[in-house]
């Protein structure tokens, strides 16, 4: 076990030394020059040109890469072209909100898709299966910000529930946090909880037709203790993998909401890192958000062997 | 040969069927999967229910335990009565209170039939927890004894294992004794010792017949397999196409079957007695095999693994015409020896000779033009034929791959239908038109197209029933006369080895423990395994074929060990 | 910390660049005036007043002597000295236009005192006291010295002003929001405050400044009083604030902003004179601006280069911009140029919502007047980019885009970046005009505001003549705050002194 | 992430089973409704230029955001265009986007996961690569390729294709790892096949039915992605209507005129419903195994 997450994680520094690689020269590929996003609108070329010396912009391609490249083994990312702050410093402050966002989606988006499916499964060809699964079709065909703004229609404005915008970190008071952070959540949810709730399906629609589960009813074993402990246990590899690589459309799903609904986190600092060419910045998020997937989907293939004894690493 | 003959008249009643009538949901107009069918069972008595594939076994034993999948199947008349309860129409809670205290089931697979995330105590204390009011403590002491009492090793560690950690065997045994920890007053066994080798199988069978004894159950049994009947019945119901056909306690059938259909049964059963030997080839050996070595595995990033061991020194040779079988229980490494030939896997040693060209260290690339020496035959029907092709462009693929024009091959095909008994209109259909024993004979095609000179068939009648099992032999048989085929036949079942088999050689655990004529094997063995093998084998003394017991039966005579 | 009063205010963008002299962004400057304090400033009659400084003119233009007001304080406590001011404007000067023109004629700049800096110049420079006294681009803001010796390519590093309120480091969050506290010991002037000049008393404890990408998002916001001002408000949305109880819409800046198009001087098509007035004949401004603002209420056709309310504004010579669009005339206008149908190159930026609409209306308005246009999308900062490529189009140039400014950051003819004409040396598109330039060294040698005026005219002729940028006109952007914030002033900056926030 | 678990191939597997509808909803009318409203969509699309009543481009700033009238059948957005028009032309290319962005990702992606999945040496490099591109998140590296090249349609694609190509290649080749331990292909291999012919005969169609559903999944969320990257600026060129930018043009006037979202979203939900639906009804079709067990 150990040896596997060690092999594992080992395995992650190719994969991240390529994304490193791969951001890097698509970066400066990309046209933008940060030096004009800091100057504004009225500076002059060669203002401009002195600037971009002072940031290190007109470096050769190779002195830049190396440079990062050396201080970011040394765990420091650099500094942020345009607010001149520590990467760090930025991130980890931005971090907070979106990891707290994300995991309660995750919470809320087992909590509802798990039993959506599994009682699919169970009603397979009936009324209840087709509700759920056109359900998750609407889930996928809906664009995020539309069901931001409709949850926001709803219970921000319409019944005044929660705020409208916002976010409050759970040091703040449980209460604060949950109300603010609850219609993100559940906006990002929607394509998660479809994403889930199909997979379990799927999944548990295998598995009810396996012999073991014949032998659980010929032991007299309650119908909701077949599929929950009998069926579900056995369903839940490929549901968690379907949580490890969905993590990836939650990323892209974080993006829009913390703009919608103003949460000041990471998938925003990215866009508008990206927007302004704020290239440290950049690529530190995005070395971050590879390395988080190739994390989450570590943490995924190791709990495999905890529902599954089968599974020995 | 030694039958059960008691007297079970007066016993109560545990289970009476009667005019049981089993359809597709939804459309009674359709033919019935069980056609008012009629059984009794009595307190202690073993019944044994026989009958080809897809006869209706399973589906009996399913309608018993109220387990008839919903949305296929429904009991569409007739009545189901245990103990006086009626099955047929009762509510689902009061069938799940009924099973495992009253009716419990043991299935087929060990391997499928435990859920592979639980612990096997835990599942056979569920049983417990769901039927009785006993405290955590007292359900677990039951569960150890019950365990004890089904003669597991170990019984604290096998405790808290979960399945895989397990042998088949053990898992087998793990199945008894939940369907038996509540003491049901019937048993259901559906074809519990069928993916079992033999020396396991009896070990499960006198399991069962010691518990049967112990509490009194009642058994219905469900095989295939006439060696097992022969072995462990009372009584015995022969189904056909859904209906009961002949039932009648155990001597009575196996000597004067009335039916045709249980006499076609009983002639299709293989004896152990081996066929007279095909006259020594004079030829130089199609395949010879020297010191053949295959270990799995080894390596491995951090530490260097053992690896398995699974062929160890393994030398034979096969002259044209002539079959030789490997016998062994699983694992026992018969299917490595078989794709170490085939060039499937790559020998770790030893050397491979295929009309006198050595192949084990032939490149890839130069391996292709010497494939058409040598084909082979799988077990799995279902999955040898690629599903996405007609019968005919997966005949024709070899001969193509060697250069025959797409007609010929294409006229080729259509004459090895006729060779192997399919009309000529099948070349245009999809395997899964077939019946298994349908597609066996359409791999065995796929194969002799290409004309080799040495034929592997690797379990290739196992997946089959006896009836279907005895009509893919004989056009085994058939074509290895026709052809002057060599042979190499593989098969954990002595009585098949016995009946197409020159030649034997017995494999354990990766060695040739035993090898020479068929005749001189069988009825001589000189090793223990062997001798273990063969005495293992149920029903071993009678021919069934001929209604008798074997004039001469095989192996020494002695206790069953 | 019950009474404490704070703030939260929804600004247009977000404060990334703390350093309110190397970058001319508005959000920075808005910064600037939080913590930062300026020399002098202008009325809202564009007329400098004195601020932290009263100043005196020798007679013969060549000596400016500016006078330090007591009670100026640093936010870590040192007194302002004149050093500090010395500092500051030479950083300055290194960074803004106009800045740099006064430097081109400086002798010496010097602290004679703590409290006395003497300005010695070589040759008079009239629009002197015009020029350190403005609101926009780069008003020379105070810094300690030690912050002022930072190099104008570099940004400062350390956040302390003498302004009214100070920067709370902590809570700053780059891009999200910032937090400025009231400075106990600000000595606010006496007067009346009038645009940044007068009298700046705080009366609330904390200002917090957010931004909310989604515009939806903010007017929900305010409407459900989880904030209590919007910056601006998009005037489409406005009925979504109409109907929420205790939220006021009005106009904060009655001057507004321009919108402008720019054609690329070096290459064809806008190389030539009569395409260029073609384009100007093919746009109108009722059209762009209707587009852009919807209600007539908030933009304003306005033909003058230096804005329509401000002194040099004038419209002479701009009725085919604002009477169009004219696309007969355009391509009466192409055909005798003999345009040959070269593509115009328009680049339009998709992620900045104020600069979105115009490519789209005026690549439409172009082929109708007769272009080709191919319209190129790219976000904003691909914009910035490639309009600084002279290169030609095919190798990765351009023909025009769009911008937008204050009024007062075009309102004169040494601020207005547009009017310069020295060729490679000019702001992008690069138009090689000395006709102009004369006119702009004599707009600096006039000594009158009658004189100024005479030859502003004579540049807003010429500018519609040859077309060196296209006025598209002005439109203003209304603000939102919640009726329990009162006492704002009217200023084209947003600022937060004078204003009372009461319970609600 | 050398290795996939057994269990976690079997994942995969379950996987292409993920996007399919209950079976019910395939049986009978169902797939012929799909068929149907999907062949209306797609032909009012590629026919909009024939039937709309103006140009989809054409702006009047009179008449800006009118409500639905006889004159504009949807009303007219903030720039005064027909939104019946541009929502019936949007259609064109967000479909060509879909259907693009589809065909792209798995006609790459099928070809690397076939080499991955026969080739043993090349398959641990292959997979490096795929997994770093799979960690980099889709919608930044669409951000930044659209930057990179503009937002045009065909850098749309490309963007939204690339993070779609391991996926692919993962299905693939776990496809091709499972079936190449099948019987047949052995058998195929003792018959002399050479292995092109068994990778693309024997091994290509196996990965067919999972490809289908996995396109039509790729499609739907293509359209999905180009919306969201519209809404941050980085979609289409605004010139060219889509259901996507148009959604995102209009999201700010949800509140004031929500027919900018309804209509294209309509429109774009009804689409990625058939396309699942037909995803799946093909998959069954393709696969001869699932005739045998219906009977
Ligand atoms: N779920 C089902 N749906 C439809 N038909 C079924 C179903 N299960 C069984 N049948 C049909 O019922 C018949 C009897 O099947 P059953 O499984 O009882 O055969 P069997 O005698 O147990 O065969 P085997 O020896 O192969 O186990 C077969 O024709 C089969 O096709
Ligand atoms: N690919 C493999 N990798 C590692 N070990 C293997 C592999 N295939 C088989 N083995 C091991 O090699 C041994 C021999 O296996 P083999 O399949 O040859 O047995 P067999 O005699 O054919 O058994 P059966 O009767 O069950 O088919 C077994 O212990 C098995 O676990
Ligand atoms: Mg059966
Ligand atoms: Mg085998
Ligand atoms: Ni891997």
């Amino acid at each position: 076990m150990f040896g596997y997450i060690l092999k594992r994680l080992l395995a992650t520094i190719p994969v991240l030394l390529i994304v490193a690689v791969f951001v890097f020269l698509l970066l400066r590929l990309t046209p933008g020059d940060p030096a004009a996003i800091l100057a504004g609108d009225a500076a002059t070329p060669a203002q401009l040109e002195r600037i971009r010396d002072r940031l290190g912009l007109n470096d050769p391609l190779l002195v830049q890469f190396v440079t990062w490249f050396g201080q970011m083994l040394k765990g420091d990312l650099g500094t942020s072209l345009i607010s001149n702050t520590d990467v760090v410093d930025m991130v980890s402050d931005r971090l907070g909100p979106t990891i707290n966002i994300a995991l309660m989606t995750i919470v809320i988006s087992v909590l509802l898709a798990v039993p959506m499916g599994v009682i699919a499964a169970w009603r397979h060809r009936t009324w209840i299966d087709f509700a759920v699964m056109s359900f998750s079709v609407l889930g996928f065909s809906v664009p995020v910000f539309v069901i931001g703004y409709i949850l926001i229609q709803i219970f921000a404005i319409e019944l005044r529930w929660v705020p409208v915008q916002g976010y409050a970190s759970p040091s703040d008071g449980i209460g604060a946090f949950f109300s603010r952070a609850i219609l993100p959540s559940l906006t990002l949810a929607t394509i998660y909880v479809a994403l889930i709730a199909r997979m379990t399906r799927a999944s548990m629609l295998e598995v009810l037709g396996e012999d073991y589960i014949r032998t659980a009813r010929a032991k007299g074993v309650r119908e909701n203790v077949v599929l929950f402990r009998h069926a579900l246990r056995n369903a839940a590899v490929p549901i968690l993998t379907i949580i490890g690589t969905g993590f990836a459309l939650l990323i892209s799903g974080v993006v829009v909401t913390e703009s919608v609904f103003n949460i000041p986190g990471i998938g925003r600092l990215t866009v508008d890192a990206i927007l302004a060419r704020d290239y440290p910045v950049i690529q530190a998020m995005i070395l971050l958000t590879a390395g988080i997937y190739v994390l989450v989907n570590l943490i995924v293939d190791v709990s495999y062997s905890f529902f599954d004894p089968r599974i020995r690493y | 040969m030694k039958f059960k003959t008691r007297d079970l008249s007066t016993a109560q009643r545990v289970l009476k069927i009667r005019k049981l009538k089993v359809g597709l949901t939804g459309r009674p107009d359709a033919q019935p999967v069980l056609n008012e069918i009629d059984l009794d069972i009595r307190a202690g008595e073993t019944h044994c229910l026989v009958g080809e594939s897809g006869s209706g076994k399973s589906v009996t034993s399913l309608a018993t335990m109220g387990l008839l999948p919903k949305d296929a199947l429904e009991v569409q008349g007739g009545l189901i009565d245990l103990e006086g309860f009626e099955i047929t129409n009762a509510t689902a809670a009061q069938m799940r209170d009924l099973r495992a205290q009253r009716v419990a089931m043991i299935f087929q697979e060990p391997m499928t039939a435990l859920n592979p995330v639980l612990r096997v105590g835990e599942q056979i204390e569920e049983v417990l927890n769901m039927h009785t009011d006993l405290s955590k403590s007292e359900a677990k002491a039951r569960t150890i004894d019950i365990m004890e009492q089904v003669h597991l090793p170990d019984v604290q560690r096998v405790y808290s294992a979960f399945p895989h950690q397990l042998s088949g065997g053990q898992r087998q045994r793990i199945m008894i004794a939940m369907a038996l920890v509540l003491d049901p007053d019937l048993l259901i066994a559906d074809e519990p010792t069928t993916a079992l080798d033999v020396t396991t199988q009896l070990q499960i069978l006198k399991l069962i017949e010691e518990m049967q004894e112990r509490h009194g159950t009642a058994v219905l049994f469900i095989t295939h397999d006439m060696g097992v009947v022969a072995e462990i019945a009372d009584t015995v119901s022969v189904m056909q196409k859904g209906e009961i056909v002949e039932s009648a306690p155990i001597r009575e059938l196996l000597t004067n079957p009335q039916k045709d259909y249980t006499r076609k049964l009983l002639k299709a059963v293989p004896n152990l007695a081996p066929r007279p030997a095909r006259a020594v080839s004079e030829k130089d050996a199609v395949l010879n095999v020297d010191r053949l070595e295959m270990t799995y595995g080894g390596g491995g990033w951090f530490r260097k693994s053992e690896g398995v061991r699974a062929a160890r020194d393994v030398t034979f040779d096969i002259a044209p015409g002539r079959t030789l079988g490997i016998v062994g229980e699983s694992g026992s490494g018969k299917s490595t020896v078989a794709r170490c030939i085939m060039r499937l896997i790559d020998p770790t040693g030893g050397e491979v000779t295929v009309a006198a060209t050595e192949i084990s260290r032939l490149s890839r690339r130069n391996l292709q033009s010497h494939r058409k020496h040598l084909q082979i035959v799988f077990q799995d029907p279902y999955r040898s034929l690629n599903p996405r092709w007609t019968v005919a462009r997966s005949l024709c693929e070899g001969p193509i791959n060697f250069g025959t024009p797409k007609s010929e091959a294409m006229e080729r095909a259509a004459e090895l239908m006729e060779l192997v008994d399919l009309p000529k209109d099948a070349l245009d259909r999809y395997p899964h038109q077939f019946s298994g024993g349908q597609r066996q004979r359409i791999a065995i095609a796929r194969a002799v197209a290409m004309k080799p000179d040495l034929l592997v068939a690797d379990e290739a009648v196992s997946a089959l029933d006896v009836s279907v099992q005895a009509q893919v032999l004989d056009l085994l048989d058939d074509v290895q006369d026709r052809f002057g085929i060599a042979m190499l036949f593989i098969t954990h079942d002595l009585r098949v080895a016995a009946q197409i088999c020159d030649d034997v050689l017995v494999m354990q655990k990766g060695q040739v423990v035993e090898q020479g004529p068929a005749a001189a094997v069988l009825a001589n063995p000189r090793h223990d395994y062997t001798r273990s093998l063969i005495e293992a084998a149920p029903g071993r003394h009678w021919d069934f074929a001929n209604f008798r017991a074997l004039e001469r039966a095989p192996a020494v005579e002695g206790p069953i060990a | 910390q019950e009474d404490e009063t704070t703030i939260t205010a929804v600004m247009h963008s977000g404060l990334r660049v703390l350093d309110p002299v190397i970058t001319t962004a508005h959000i920075t400057r808005n910064h600037g005036y939080m913590v930062y304090d300026v020399l002098t400033a202008v009325n809202e009659d564009f007329e400098p007043q004195p601020q932290m400084a009263d100043w005196e003119v020798s007679d013969d233009g060549l000596t400016y002597t500016f006078t330090l007001r007591d009670g100026l304080m640093f936010h870590d406590g040192a007194p302002v000295t004149a050093a500090d001011a010395v500092a500051s404007l030479n950083r300055w000067g290194n960074r803004d236009s106009g800045g740099q023109l006064i430097f081109d004629v400086t002798e010496s700049l010097e602290a004679q005192d703590e409290k006395t800096l003497v300005w010695t110049l070589t040759e008079p420079f009239p629009p002197l006291m015009d020029v350190i006294s403005k609101q926009s681009a780069v008003p020379p803001f105070i810094m300690p010295a030690r912050v002022a010796e930072t190099s104008p390519d570099e940004t400062i590093t350390e956040y302390v002003g003498s302004g009214p309120f100070i920067f709370n480091e902590e809570e700053y969050e780059p891009g999200v929001s910032v937090t400025y506290e009231k400075f106990d010991d600000y000595v606010p002037r006496e007067e009346d405050p009038s645009w940044m000049a007068g009298g700046k008393v705080v009366n609330v404890d904390r200002v917090v400044w957010t931004t909310m990408p989604d515009n939806l998002t903010a007017m929900n916001a305010l409407a459900a009083g989880e904030i209590d001002y919007l910056e601006q408000v998009q005037i489409d949305l406005m009925p979504i604030l109409e109907n929420a109880p205790g939220v006021t819409v009005e106009m904060r800046d009655p001057l507004g902003y321009v919108t402008i198009g720019r054609p690329n001087f070096l290459h064809p098509p806008f190389d030539n004179k009569q395409i260029r007035q073609a384009a100007l004949a093919a746009l109108g401004q009722e059209q762009m601006l209707a587009t852009m603002q919807g209600d007539p209420e908030y933009y304003n056709v306005c033909g003058a280069i230096f804005g329509c309310a401000t002194p040099l504004g004038d419209e002479s010579g701009s009725e085919i911009v604002t009477g169009g669009p004219d696309p007969e005339r355009s391509k009466e206008l192409l055909e005798e140029a003999g345009y040959d149908g070269t593509p115009v190159v328009l680049m339009a930026p998709t992620d900045v919502v104020s600069l979105v609409n115009q490519p789209v209306v005026a690549a439409q308005a172009l082929r109708e007047g007769g272009f080709e246009v191919e319209m190129q999308s790219m976000d904003w900062q691909s914009v910035v980019q490639r309009r600084a490529q002279q290169a030609p189009i095919g190798e990765g140039g351009w023909n025009m885009f769009f911008t937008n400014w204050m009024v007062p950051e075009i309102s004169d003819p040494l601020i207005n970046v547009m009017v310069n004409g020295r060729g490679d040396d000019a702001w992008f598109g690069w138009p090689d005009d000395p006709e102009i330039e004369e006119m702009r060294a004599a707009f600096v040698a006039a000594e009158s505001a009658e004189a100024q005026k005479e030859v502003a005219v004579e540049i807003q002729e010429h500018v519609m003549d040859n077309v060196n940028y296209i006025m598209m006109g002005e439109y203003l952007i209304p603000q939102a705050r919640r009726d329990a914030i009162q006492n704002m002033i009217q200023s084209p900056v947003p600022v937060f002194w004078n204003m009372t926030k009461d319970a609600e | 992430m050398t290795e996939m678990p057994s269990s976690r191939r079997s994942a995969f597997q379950v996987l292409t089973g993920v996007f399919s509808l209950p079976a019910g909803a395939r049986l009978g009318a169902g797939p012929t409704i799909a068929a149907l409203v999907l062949a209306l969509i797609v032909l009012a699309s590629i026919c909009a230029p024939l039937y709309v009543p103006y140009d989809p481009l054409a702006m009047d700033a009179m008449s800006r955001l009118r409500p639905p009238s006889d004159e504009f059948l949807l009303g007219t957005d903030p720039y005064g265009r027909d939104i019946f028009s541009r929502v019936m032309t949007g259609g064109r290319v967000s479909l060509l986007i879909g259907i693009g962005a589809a065909i792209v990702s798995v006609a790459v992606g099928l070809v690397i996961g076939l080499l991955a999945g026969f080739f043993r040496a090349a398959d641990g490099i292959i997979m490096r690569i795929m997994d770093s591109l799979m960690a980099i998140p889709a919608i930044l590296l669409a951000i930044a390729l659209v930057a990179l090249n503009g937002p045009s349609l065909s850098s749309v694609i490309i963007a939204i294709t690339i993070p779609e190509v391991p996926r692919v290649v993962r299905l693939v080749r776990s496809v091709v790892l499972s079936a190449r331990e099948e019987p047949y292909v052995e058998a195929a291999i003792a018959l002399g096949s050479s292995m092109p012919k068994i990778l693309i005969q024997h091994l290509m169609p196996n990965t067919l039915a999972p490809l289908i559903v996995q396109g039509t999944y790729i499609c739907a969320s293509a359209i999905l992605i180009e919306a969201i990257l519209s809404f941050l600026g980085a979609g289409v060129s605004t010139e060219i209507p889509t259901w996507g930018n148009i959604m995102a043009e209009g999201r700010s006037y949800f509140q004031i005129k929500p027919g900018l979202i309804f209509w294209p979203g309509l429109l774009l939900s009804l689409c990625i419903l058939c396309i699942n639906l037909l995803g799946d009804t093909a998959r069954d079709l393709l696969d001869p195994r699932m005739k045998k067990r219906e009977g």
